[in-house]
């Protein structure tokens, strides 16, 4: 059994504890063991960063330190996060002098990073550790039927020199395990565009503007839900649709699921244990289709 | 022909030397079959009025190791030498100055301070440092004067042969005697170990000679069949004569440079760093030298061209 | 031991010199030096009357040295040179020193200490000369032959060119067909014409004039006399020397006989295997056995290994009139003697499928110029139609990107210099032939630098081919409508187009031939950080490689144009020639030379020479020890500046000849602090002369010593001269990159930077050592960096070594 | 920033100001191309934002513009065009430098203030409210565990974070 240790950051305990319920169900069904730190703190993400650059660093790889103290590599379930944790990881790895600059500031808190942990999104640890093939295996009721829009968003892709998931312009790994669940997954237009969530609160209308294209696209492409693998994605589109109604004037009606729930599923979870009432849309139709 | 009169002499040296002549072993044996050994301070007790005594040109071969550090060394090498017919430098002190000629980067002062004063396990409460003369209680006692430079031997007079080394190679000294009993000796002025470098007998293998980063020993994972140099790590062997069959490089530790500059070079530390100079790919790693003194210059410091450190 | 005469002969410059040097008193001091037996004095040494005196005395035996004070050092000391060697004596024990732009000019201002510099200068070129000792010059066969590697446009030309000369030259092509990339590419710009029509053989002045232009199939190239084309084939191992070069060429079997074939094609009809024809870009399939397009040399059908059945099949035997094919014919190795080699292995285009945002590998309408080439070519795949590959529908918008790999840091950094004339040139052809077809260039920068190219783009405008400023972020395909969609914002109209295509093309880099490695490491040619190969100097000797007899042109150098090319090709052929001429190297032997006894195997010396000169070799006694190639060593002595037991040293810059040196010019003492300035005989000692013409004043008291790169100094050299009274040292090189010696004035800046960190631990003034990297045209940086010097030296105060014991 | 940095970037020219910060050091790579604009998705939405003209204003000194301007606040950090820059230049960074300048300036949006006061306060950009935090046990989720406000105050106080917020407050 592998042990990582779960990095939750700010969104998913303060929004989606439905999330982080499907993830640890999903995860431990399938043997990895999480382990949850003390004393951690906020990834410090695009915000953090935009107020200051080293201090986002010094953040982030003091979370990273707490895993290295507790001899584990980390896991994410946010995809910015993820990426917080894996630019701040390979930047200090490759480059001594940044290194020990940001080690000068932790030595304010008695730490050191030293490089010796890896950082993973879950969709990662379900491919790597557990497998698609054993996935399948695990697999208790089939999603056939289901068409499933993949939504990567942007953080768990690029930087893809510091982050190394998948492949930027051509990734895969979401489809195939939507695909490993028995659903189809289809393609749809500007598939690896933003959702413009990091826009929201700055510029409300932009945003929607982006989460409406996204909307728009997959239901062209006839999809009956868009999955998505980061809370903040899930708001752009989930939320994003209610605010959508009530600025454009029109109809939205696209489930949003998280990956971990729509794997919960398959796994024969029954929808009530998932919490998924929370959802903003409603995600009845997805589920009269598998059920 | 009778049997030769050999000396040994133990000048500013660690003593070191003298116990290589005793590694020699049984070939001490055959030395002392045809040699006898008129003084060895070490060993036997003779008196310095007694070396006095003897003819100029009376000793066959006398082995001096030891730099000159004080008005003693200096007045027993002029002695040795009116007394030698062959006078030969053994070992690194004698020879190029040995690690004891790094205090050339230091005066007379500032060691005494430093060793009779400074030093944490020093107890001198009344700071009492060597003088040349003290009145004592039934007279004046007399102390050596202590230089403010450490010279070689050659610095001070007039030398045959050369055999340095920390300690010399025994094979060499074995070479050496032989040579001397045999009557077979090269011209004078030559040093008695090869003309090689040590990397002509090191095994190690050579390749690209491309340095673009200098670290310490610790600081690598020997292979234990490259070359040094292409691990990073400075190593004297290029710049030192031959002759020890590259002890310390087989043993996984790099030269140090004990046996000296090559016949052709007088300044060992300034002829190491030309080829460091070449080798280095990014002049900035010249900074990462530590102890440029101490790494090039272990043992040759008071036999280079500038010989010590310059004091305002 | 030979008695020591030395004459000198002292040049006033026509009465110049006296009104500052005091010459009295210098011949007086000359005339005292031990050695000196002859002291001459007149207006100039160098010619007329003059030299005849120098040559009496060398004749009459008086003088067996001679040391010239002459004011134009380079001319003067060649003609000295060879004058003493026509009197009969070595022309290497000869000195010549410079008094007036060596020391009265630049210290006119202070002529007692000048005339003092001046005894210093003597007094060390006479113990300088006493000390030398004859050198000889050896000679070296060259074969009069050469190699070139590679059969396309610059290679075609450069074999013409030295066969013609009379030279026997062997054309090596990997392909089984001449021609190259151009071969592909259609027509030419600026000429427009074929290209495959090269110059034709001047041997065809019968029925032609020798300046007509002809396909390479009718150009005659085959029938050159002494030049004889492999095909198929390709360098495995080069030995040997320059002049001398033994080269093993595999020839892959064509499998079917040259000498044979009648090219009826017959074969070509009966093969029934069909594969895709990468030539034309898998737009059409070709046979087994196959010519790329009609025209090609040699017209004769070569069989692909990897799609022939072999003797399963054999129906191209049976069909065969002549004979001609043979199904196992075996590789072969060709031993060819060479006295020299041209590489001219040329560029290929870029394979853009690794910028995935393009979709080059699969999209089937995202193709490259190459590949549009061939369809614009009517003896290509399409006859000329412009064609989509995914359904073989004629295309009727077509959007070419630009600079895809090339101007990208994360593929190719450069500009590959002719994507813009090539995307112009396919333009204007597709809207000739085809008005209606719509032609949009997405372009960061238009560059048409070449005579008559600028031409090109006023036409492509003229047509009606749209130009949109941007750099496309990605081609992808509408979901809907299944075309392609070129995502670009037009910077000058600062709006954001999705341009519709039915074909994309890319003008993708060119980047080096996939084998250049391989060949430079055959021939131990440098490669750039691009990968092409590296020119010897790219403003003097853009066609010359650092190895002796080894040149380069075309393509292999940098994506070229047809035009440049053979500009290239010709200048590598002349160059070739130039070397080959003679059928010998005559090399004087001012070289280094290895003290065997000496040489402590560290192995320093063979890596760092930049000539590949040195090398080791086992002795007798079984020790390694490093050995100099007479014939490649350029005497430079950075190997005797590396080495850490001065067992290399140059026969005329010995370890006693720099010190001796070193310590006369310091022995005449100065009122101002002494400085020893060591330059290279190149851009440093050029610097000084310069400073001395313009008469930029410094003080007496800086000495100049002259070696032949500053790689040749050692950092006991600045120990050495502290200890001789030197207060400061300079060292005056070239700059580091453009050292005539390669990595000479690099190492001496590094040995200077090492030293002033020793100089430190001794308790001296780093500052008391710099080193100054100037050009020809830097005397003043030099006058500047010497006074300098001296002031710092007098604001430090004197330096005392060693003080009392 | 660092002190050193920052004295090294008091007196240079804008562009070298942004080259000479953290994430800013590629900017004068950039050789106007366009390809981040079609790269970007708000610049396709708003005529407000470009990455290219941002770059160029950059470049060409305007740093009032770029710093008091809108345009560097609507990146909607996706890294599009920093992943596809053939002269990579590292845009998003450079923009995050953009912002921090801004910051140190005290321009900066009300949201940020409100993730920076969040952050200092709870050591998350969001708090957790005590209705969700309880809930999560009738949810079946483990307690949460606490937070490291303490080190995360250290760590904010020696980067100077504090003091750049201070900053704003004051204004």
């Amino acid at each position: 059994m592998k042990r990582y240790a779960l990095f939750l950051g700010c969104t998913i305990p303060a929004r989606q504890p439905n999330y982080e319920l499907s993830a640890r169900k999903a995860l431990t069904k399938l043997g990895i063991e999480l382990v949850d730190l003390a004393e951690t703190t906020c990834c410090a993400p695009p915000p953090v960063r935009s107020i200051d650059l080293e201090t986002s660093l010094a953040v982030a790889a003091y979370n990273i330190c707490l895993a290295e103290e507790a001899g584990l590599d980390l896991v994410t379930l946010c995809s910015g996060c993820f990426e917080s944790l894996s630019v701040a990881n390979n930047m200090l790895k490759g480059d001594e002098h940044l290194k020990n600059r940001i080690n000068r500031v932790l030595s304010e808190v008695g730490k050191e990073f030293l490089g010796s942990r890896s950082v993973k999104h879950y969709l990662q640890v379900l491919v790597e550790d557990v497998g698609i093939e054993r996935l399948k295996r695990n697999v208790s009721r089939s999603l056939s039927g289901l068409r499933a829009a993949a939504f990567y968003g942007c953080h768990a892709l690029r930087p893809s020199g510091l982050l190394g998931l998948d492949d930027p312009e051509r990734p895969r790994i979401l489809d195939d395990l939507i695909e490993a669940l028995g659903a189809e997954s289809v393609e749809y237009r500007n598939k690896l565009k933003c959702c413009g969530g990091l826009l929201r609160g700055y510029s409300d209308e932009l945003a929607l503007d982006l989460a409406r294209e996204k909307i728009i696209n997959a239901s062209r492409a006839g999809a009956d839900c868009i999955v998505t693998l980061c809370p903040f994605c899930f708001v752009a589109l989930d939320m994003g649709q209610l605010q959508m109604r009530s600025r454009y004037k029109e109809t939205y009606d696209m489930p949003i699921l998280h990956y971990s729930e729509l794997l919960c599923l398959a796994l024969g979870a029954d929808p009530k244990e998932l919490a998924v009432q929370t959802h903003k849309v409603k995600i009845d139709k997805v589920l009269d289709k598998v059920l | 022909m009778g049997k030769l009169k050999i000396a040994f002499y133990w000048a500013a040296s660690c003593g070191g030397c003298e116990i290589a002549v005793l590694d020699i072993n049984e070939k001490i044996l055959e030395v002392v079959e045809k040699a006898d050994i008129v003084f060895w301070p070490v060993a036997m007790d003779i008196k310095y009025k007694d070396v006095e005594a003897m003819p100029d040109k009376s000793i066959d071969v006398c082995f001096f190791n030891g730099a000159i550090r004080n008005e003693e060394n200096e007045r027993m090498a002029k002695l040795l030498r009116r007394k030698s017919k062959i006078l030969v430098a053994f070992g690194s002190c004698a020879c190029e100055g040995g690690v004891i000629g790094l205090a050339n980067l230091w005066d007379r002062n500032s060691v005494f301070e430093r060793v009779y004063l400074e030093t944490p396990s020093t107890r001198n409460p009344e700071s009492v440092t060597p003088e040349t003369s003290v009145e004592v209680a039934g007279g004046e006692l007399e102390l050596p004067k202590f230089y403010n430079t450490l010279k070689t031997l050659a610095q001070t007079v007039e030398v045959d042969y050369f055999l340095s080394g920390c300690p010399p190679p025994i094979p060499c000294i074995i070479q050496a005697l032989e040579a001397i009993l045999s009557g077979n000796l090269p011209p004078k002025g030559s040093s008695l170990l090869p003309n090689k470098s040590v990397c002509d007998e090191c095994p190690r293998e050579k390749k690209d000679r491309k340095v673009s980063e200098i670290k310490r020993i610790y600081e690598i994972e020997d292979d234990f069949k490259t070359c040094f140099w292409d691990q990073g790590v400075v190593c004297m062997g290029p710049a030192t004569r031959a002759g020890c069959d590259a002890q310390c490089p087989k043993a996984n530790i790099p030269c140090t440079g004990c046996n000296g500059p090559g016949p052709r070079v007088t300044d060992q530390g300034a002829a190491i760093t030309n080829a460091l100079a070449s080798a280095l790919t990014d002049p900035q790693v010249i900074k990462q030298i530590v102890d440029p003194v101490g790494t090039f210059y272990k043992y040759s410091l008071a036999a280079s061209i500038l010989r010590r450190k310059l004091v305002k | 031991m030979e008695n020591v005469k030395v004459g000198v002969f002292l040049s006033d410059c026509g009465g110049q010199l006296p009104k500052i040097l005091d010459f009295d008193a210098i011949m007086g001091y000359v005339k005292g030096i031990p050695g000196v037996v002859l002291v001459e004095r007149s207006s100039e040494f160098w010619r007329g009357e003059g030299i005849k005196k120098i040559l009496d005395a060398v004749k009459r035996g008086k003088v067996n040295r001679v040391v010239v004070a002459e004011s134009v050092p380079k001319l003067g000391e060649i003609n000295i040179a060879q004058a003493v060697e026509e009197a009969g004596l070595n022309p290497y024990l000869v000195e010549v020193v410079d008094l007036k732009n060596g020391c009265a000019w630049p210290h006119r201002e202070t002529p007692r200490e000048a005339t003092e510099k001046a005894k210093a200068m003597l007094l060390a070129a006479v113990e300088r000369v006493k000390l030398l000792e004859p050198i000889e010059k050896i000679e070296f066969p060259v074969l009069q032959s050469a190699l070139v590697i590679g059969g396309g446009i610059a290679g075609m030309q450069a074999a013409m060119d030295l066969a013609e000369l009379g030279f026997e030259v062997y054309l090596i092509e990997k392909e089984p067909f001449l021609g190259g990339i151009a071969a592909r590419a259609g027509t030419f710009f600026p000429t427009d014409d074929c290209a495959i029509c090269i110059q034709s053989s001047t041997s065809d002045v019968k029925t032609v004039t020798p300046t007509s232009r002809k396909c390479v199939y009718r150009s005659g190239i085959s029938e050159v006399p002494n030049l004889k084309i492999l095909t198929n084939a390709k360098v495995v191992k080069v030995e040997g020397v320059p002049g001398n070069y033994r080269v093993t060429v595999e020839k892959r079997p064509r499998y079917v006989d040259e000498s044979k074939c009648v090219g009826c094609n017959l074969c070509i009809e009966a093969c029934p295997v069909e594969v895709p024809d990468d030539y034309n870009a898998g737009l059409k399939t070709r046979k087994a056995v196959y010519i790329n397009v009609p025209n090609v040399y040699p017209p004769v059908p070569v069989i692909d290994e990897d799609a022939c059945k072999f003797h399963e099949c054999a129906r191209c035997v049976e069909v065969c009139p002549s004979d001609a094919i043979n199904l196992d014919q075996k590789a072969e190795l060709v031993s060819l003697n060479v006295g020299s080699i041209i590489v001219a292995v040329g560029f290929r285009e870029f394979n853009p499928s690794v910028i995935k945002e393009y979709h080059y590998d699969d999209y089937p309408d995202v193709i490259t110029h190459l590949e549009l080439a061939r369809m614009i070519d009517g003896f290509g795949p399409t006859g000329g139609m412009i064609l989509r590959p995914s359904d073989r529908k004629p295309a009727k918008k077509i959007v070419m990107i630009q600079c895809v790999g090339s101007r990208d840091r994360r593929y190719n950094p450069y500009c590959s210099s002719i994507c813009c004339m090539i995307s112009l040139k396919h333009a204007i052809l597709i809207k000739e032939a085809h008005p209606e077809i719509d032609v949009t260039i997405c372009y960061i920068d238009i560059r048409t630098t070449g005579r008559e190219h600028e031409k090109y783009y006023e036409r492509a405008r003229e047509l009606g081919v749209k130009f949109v400023k941007g750099r496309p972020t990605e081609v992808f395909m509408d979901p809907e409508t299944k075309r392609l969609i070129v995502d670009v914002e037009d910077a000058l109209l600062n709006r954001f187009l999705e341009l519709e295509a039915d074909l994309v093309v890319l003008a993708s880099a060119f980047v080096p031939a996939e084998d250049a490695g391989e060949i430079a490491e055959i021939l131990g040619l440098e490669l750039g950080e691009d990968g092409f190969f590296k020119e010897y100097n790219a403003k003097l000797r853009p066609t010359e490689t650092k190895v002796k007899g080894v040149f380069i042109c075309g393509g292999a150098v940098f994506p070229k144009d047809a035009p440049t090319s053979s500009l290239h090709a010709h200048s590598a052929a002349i160059k070739a020639a130039k070397f080959l001429l003679n059928g010998k190297i005559v090399k004087d032997q001012r070289t280094a030379v290895v003290k065997e006894e000496y040489c402590g195997d560290c192995e320093f010396c063979p890596v760092i020479c930049p000539y590949n000169a040195i090398s080791l070799v086992q002795t007798g006694n079984g020790h390694f020890v490093a050995r100099v190639s007479e014939l490649l060593c350029e005497g430079c002595g950075v190997c005797v500046g590396t080495c850490p037991l001065n067992a290399i040293e140059l026969k005329n810059w010995r370890q006693d000849q720099m010190l001796t040196q070193i310590r006369a010019l310091l022995s005449v003492k100065a009122s101002k602090p002494l400085v020893l300035a060591i330059c290279c005989s190149e851009c440093g000692h050029a610097a000084v002369d310069s400073s001395g013409m313009a008469m930029l004043q410094y003080p007496a008291s800086v000495r100049v010593m002259k070696v032949p790169c500053t790689g040749i100094i050692q950092v006991q050299h600045f120990l050495e001269a502290f200890k001789a009274g030197a207060q400061g040292v300079m060292v005056v090189g070239c700059k580091s990159d453009g050292c005539h010696y390669e990595v000479g004035s690099q190492i001496a800046g590094r040995k200077v930077e090492l030293a002033k960190i020793l100089l430190k631990e001794y308790g001296v003034e780093p500052e008391r050592l710099e080193m100054l990297n100037v050009v020809y045209i830097e005397g003043a940086r030099f006058a500047e960096a010497a006074r300098r010097m001296v002031e710092r030296l007098e604001k430090m105060g004197p330096l005392r070594l060693i003080e009392s014991v | 920033m660092e002190r050193a940095e920052r004295e090294k970037a008091a007196g240079l020219s804008f562009p070298e100001e942004v080259a000479s910060r953290l994430g800013g050091e590629t900017i004068k790579l950039c050789y106007q191309c366009g390809t981040c604009a079609s790269s970007c998705p708000v610049a396709k939405i708003t005529p407000n934002f470009n990455p290219r003209e941002l770059i160029k204003l950059s470049l060409l000194g305007e740093r009032d513009e770029v710093i008091s301007g809108d345009a560097i606040w609507l990146c909607c950090s996706c890294y599009n065009c920093q992943e596809r820059c053939p002269q990579k230049v590292e845009i998003a960074e450079v923009i995050y430098a953009l912002r921090n300048i801004a910051f140190e300036e005290g321009r900066i949006p009300p949201i940020y203030s409100e993730f920076a006061s969040a952050l200092l306060r709870d050591g998350r950009i969001i708090k957790v409210s005590k209705f969700v935090e309880k809930k999560r046990s009738t949810l079946g989720l483990p307690p949460l565990k606490p937070t490291g406000v303490e080190a995360l105050t250290r760590i904010l106080s020696a980067t100077g974070f504090n003091k750049l917020y201070e900053r704003r407050e004051r204004k």
